[in-house]
């Protein structure tokens, strides 16, 4: 006991800090990214390790966003381990490259801590930018904790290069981006043997010349478009193998859904992030306190969406709410996850009352009694229409 | 709670920090905004024996740290204060709980030549509340400064460690 | 320049573009890049922005190209390249690039270029990439049908800048991208015709080699048989005639000297230059022009002209 | 045509074969085709250096032609030909002669 609590590395980092970290770890090649609260943390330290030669990379000072994505594009293209970053504006100006990295199966690694999306201009916090990156084909993984966020750049690598799909890290911005936390550090030799250079199959070098980014007609198109199909369903394969090695690696472990008192919950909240989620944890400590067996559950893999591990974690309520960071306006329900939760239970027949819930937009504060009195309402018997909690009607 | 450029969010991930090296669990986040320079911050910092995994404000807290006494004039630094709550001050203000003074303004003009109260007022919390040492603050500091500007924040912290008074 | 090619007889025999594109008969961009290909060699990544050339040598599962290739979007193939570059050059200093000295060269219309594309050309110019970016100039969005961009000439038809009984034709003047390049003080840039095959593989080279200081530029005018309805046998007659009216002067911009080539050199002489119109009556999208609007159109390249004259004595 | 399943494909639409539109003819895009006179020939190279297909070959050897000797030849290759005509239009001897397809 004595021993492992000698070797083990705990630093006091903030979310951002601590995928500096892991991309250092991964040893990456090139780097490109452009200044957004609350994304621009991670720039700043990176830039400081490649200055003191920690970090063996090229940094390219973008003009923008959309070359952000665009040169790591060209770098994931031609061979290199690439990483870039941003939030809300920046995801919506480098979208229509998002669909391109996708299309071109590039293993290019993002780490968005969110933020509300203009206008009026917000630099806080909720998932209004990246819930509009969540259908292009990239896989999308939303931590809850610095520790969490490290271990999941780390993860995102090795998914990203076996899969060959991008991958988005997001966590909450400001909330975790800028919040210290401990974090516990692998060793980087360890990182490294956990992330080995594998030989992709097609590169862009003069030796092996492929044409990359072509034209093709109705005759050619929808296939590579069904390729994409296949390889997000192979990533839920493939990332809950990443995450039992990468337990059994360093320790620790997430799971694609995570769990909170759902053994014998009769109530579930079913959510995504770190301050809904701890808060969430919070009100069911709170709720079980005052009588109500409440749980909750925590998407932590968004894209591909694990549905049999979702519907496995809310089989046993009796109803659930549906915690939403997110409007998407105009649908049948504005929550993204809650589109998602109904659609699959839907598909596999499971008929349970469900409740969108939406809160936290622009950084609204979301209360751990607000949260309580979802328990609440469910055991009243959910409403239908959607709740916009916190907002003042 | 401070004018953003006296150092509040930094006093409050070095405590963090501090912390965190004594094993314990932290959290540390400061309240934001596109505010520049001056204007008054709210920074929060939780310790525990335990994981911290609550993300809301701290809406009751146990110590209230004010850097600047004009606060109490714009803002009510009291408000959700319990009755076994302290507060640590810089300078002189008659409050209804445990209060700590420390002239943080005084000594860092004396030590750093510049009205930067944050590190003092960490040696004021330190003294308030023994949540950590001065030692494991003086290794935490080392994330936040180097070189003389390092030293003459310890100096500083513990300075300020010496000179807090409770009432 | 740096000399590589004194006759055409040095020039390389190798084709390193493949025919069966499906470019225009008689296109003038394609010419182009026979020569680019050519000239670069083969060990060089291609990074090419969305246009005429994209879609017609890249139809799946074929490609006329033999190198490294690749198309990401419309306006940001000199980020592209800038992340090709970045790439290359770390993945050397590891030890994990097997190709040896790989150039870098952006192939890019004037829609991608002049237009949608200058911000992140701006941006991989200031952070000096050693990369060759290459625009060919036809003056106009060809790939959707013939619309005006910031490189169309004045007056010039195209099915934006209609001719009409009150507008007749683009109502402003081209960019100067040259002007806008050398302002951030690249080691060398270039303008060059397909009509002029040694002088322009002669610049591809010596931007190509350059690429070692920093970003290079080369300009170069690519006739569209229709866009600027010519038949299609003229292409290099109206290219020629461009270089030889004064229209597209031969000029490069190497470490901050301006030189104008020949036959360039001796048009700051306005009685050396062919008359303009000679250049613009051959194509249809200038065929509604007036004595006044080419006489205006003469003063405007006059004025052009003192300004190159300028530029030289710096 | 049967043509490849999506799992057969390689993945991001890259295409693996360099140059490999060379296997479309363009020699139907013709309504005219070019035939050179090699008697009027005098090498200059300018259809070779104009041609935008690259479809103009420089045939190495000992020719003879109308008592001069040349170490090279010009031939057009007809399967990429679009039929342009701009290498009829720069030859400066007229040896390409611009003649309708055959019907």
């Amino acid at each position: 006991m004595m021993q492992i609590q000698k070797t083990r590395k705990i630093e006091a980092l903030t979310s951002n800090y601590a995928v500096a970290y892991a991309v250092k770890a991964a040893d990456v090649d090139v780097i490109a990214v452009y200044p957004i609260t609350p994304q621009t943390t991670i720039v700043e330290k990176l830039s400081e390790f490649v200055a003191n030669g920690e970090l063996n990379a090229e940094l390219i000072h973008v003009e923008s966003e959309h070359s952000a994505l665009s040169a790591v594009v060209g770098a994931s293209a031609a061979g290199a381990r690439v990483f870039t970053a941003t939030s809300s504006q920046g995801l919506e100006l480098a979208h229509e490259v998002l669909h391109i990295a996708s299309g071109m199966r590039l293993p290019i690694v993002m780490a968005v801590p969110t933020r509300a999306v203009s206008a009026p201009i917000s630099i806080h916090n909720d998932y209004g930018d990246v819930m509009n990156a969540r259908d292009v084909g990239w896989v999308i993984y939303i931590a809850a904790s610095a520790q969490e966020v490290y271990d999941t750049v780390i993860q995102a690598y090795r998914l990203a290069e076996r899969a060959l799909l991008p991958v988005i890290v997001a966590y909450d911005g400001f909330l975790m981006s800028h919040t210290v936390e401990p974090v516990e550090l692998n060793d980087e030799e360890e990182v490294r043997k956990f992330l080995p250079r594998t030989p992709r199959p097609y590169t862009l070098n003069p030796r092996r010349p492929v044409t990359m980014g072509p034209l093709a007609s109705p005759d050619w198109y929808y296939e590579f478009k069904y390729q994409q199909v296949l390889a997000l369903q192979e990533a839920y394969k493939i990332a809950k193998d990443v995450d039992a090695e990468y337990s059994r690696a360093f320790g620790r472990g997430y799971g694609v859904v995570e769990a909170y008192r759902m053994e014998d919950a009769d109530y579930a909240i079913v959510t995504y992030g770190g301050a809904a989620y701890g808060n969430a944890k919070a009100a069911a400590d709170l709720a079980r306190e005052r009588g109500i067996a409440a749980g909750v559950v925590r998407i932590r893999l968004y894209r591909p969406f694990p549905t049999a591990d979702v519907l496995k974690a809310i089989s046993g309520v009796k109803a659930l709410a549906v915690l939403d960071r997110a409007i998407m306006f105009g649908g049948p329900a504005e929550g993204p996850l809650y589109r998602d939760v109904a659609t699959a239970m839907y598909m596999s027949g499971l008929d349970k009352p469900a409740v969108n819930v939406i809160h936290g937009i622009g950084q609204r504060t979301m209360y751990v009694e607000d949260l309580y009195k979802i328990y609440t309402m469910l055991r009243e018997g959910p409403r239908k229409e959607v709740v916009f909690m916190g907002v003042r009607i | 709670m401070g004018g953003a450029a006296r150092g509040m969010v930094t006093a409050a991930q070095v405590l963090a920090t501090a912390a965190i090296l004594e094993g314990k669990y932290a959290q540390a986040f400061p309240e934001f905004g596109p505010e520049r320079r001056g204007a008054p911050v709210k920074s929060y910092l939780r310790i525990s024996d335990r994981p911290i995994y609550i993300r809301e404000p701290v809406l009751h807290p146990d110590v209230i740290v004010v850097a600047d006494q004009s606060l109490f004039g714009a803002e009510n630094p009291l408000e959700g204060a319990k009755d076994t709550s302290i507060l640590v001050v810089n300078g002189v203000y008659k409050a209804p709980i445990k209060t700590y003074y420390v002239d943080a303004t005084t000594l860092a003009i004396k030590v750093l030549g510049r009205p930067i109260v944050n590190t003092a007022l960490i040696g004021a919390v330190v003294k308030a509340t023994g949540v950590v040492s001065l030692g494991t603050v003086a290794e935490a500091l080392k994330k936040y400064f180097t070189g003389r500007l390092y030293d003459l924040n310890v100096k500083l912290v513990e300075m300020a460690y010496q000179e807090t008074v409770g009432l | 320049m740096k000399v590589y090619y004194k006759t055409l007889r040095d020039l390389p025999r190798e084709e390193l573009f493949a025919p069966g594109h499906r470019m225009c008969a008689g296109c003038g961009a394609a010419i182009a890049m026979r020569w680019i290909t050519k000239v670069v060699g083969p060990n060089a990544v291609i990074a090419n922005a969305t246009g005429c050339v994209e879609v017609t040598t890249t139809p799946y599962p074929e490609t006329a190209w033999m190198h490294p290739y690749i198309h990401v979007a419309f306006e940001n193939s000199a980020a592209v390249a800038s992340g090709v570059e970045a790439a290359i050059k770390t993945l050397r200093r590891k030890g994990l690039w097997d190709a040896g000295d790989t150039k870098v060269v952006v192939i890019a219309g004037d829609g991608g270029t002049y237009d949608i594309g200058l911000q992140s050309l701006s941006g991989m110019l200031e952070r000096r990439h050693g990369v060759l970016y290459i625009l060919y100039d036809n003056e106009a969005y060809m790939n959707t049908g013939i619309q005006r961009s910031g490189s169309t000439p004045k007056y010039a038809w195209t099915t934006t800048t209609p001719v009409g009984a009150a507008v007749r034709g683009k109502i402003q003047w081209k960019k100067d991208i040259m002007g806008i390049v050398m302002a951030h003080r690249v080691p060398y840039a270039a303008t060059a015709s397909i009509s002029h095959i040694l002088d322009m593989t002669n610049k591809i080279k010596t931007a190509l080699e350059y690429t070692t200081e920093g970003p290079t530029f080369l300009h170069i005018f690519a006739p569209c048989v229709p866009g600027w309805r010519y038949p299609e046998n003229k292409t290099v007659e109206v290219a020629r005639l461009a270089v030889e009216t004064g229209y597209f002067p031969l000029y490069e911009w190497d470490h901050g000297k301006l030189r104008l080539n020949p036959p360039s050199n001796s048009h700051i002489d306005k009685t050396k230059r062919k008359p303009l119109k000679e250049f613009l009556k051959l194509q249809g999208r200038f065929a509604h022009l007036t004595e006044e609007e080419i006489a205006e159109l003469e003063k405007e390249l006059d004025a052009y002209w003192q300004y190159l004259a300028k530029l030289q004595t710096l | 045509m049967s043509l490849p399943k999506a799992t057969e494909l390689p993945i991001g639409a890259v295409v693996t074969e360099p140059g490999s539109t060379r296997r479309y003819s363009t020699a139907g895009w013709r309504t005219l085709k070019p035939v050179i006179h090699d008697d009027r020939c005098v090498r200059c190279q300018l259809c070779w250096l104009y041609c935008p297909e690259g479809t103009i070959a420089e045939v190495r050897g000992v020719f003879k032609v109308g008592g001069k000797t040349y170490d090279v030849k010009y031939e057009i290759i007809y399967d990429h030909c679009k039929g342009c005509g701009i290498c009829a239009n720069e030859c400066p001897t007229k040896a390409i002669e611009m003649v309708p397809e055959a019907p």
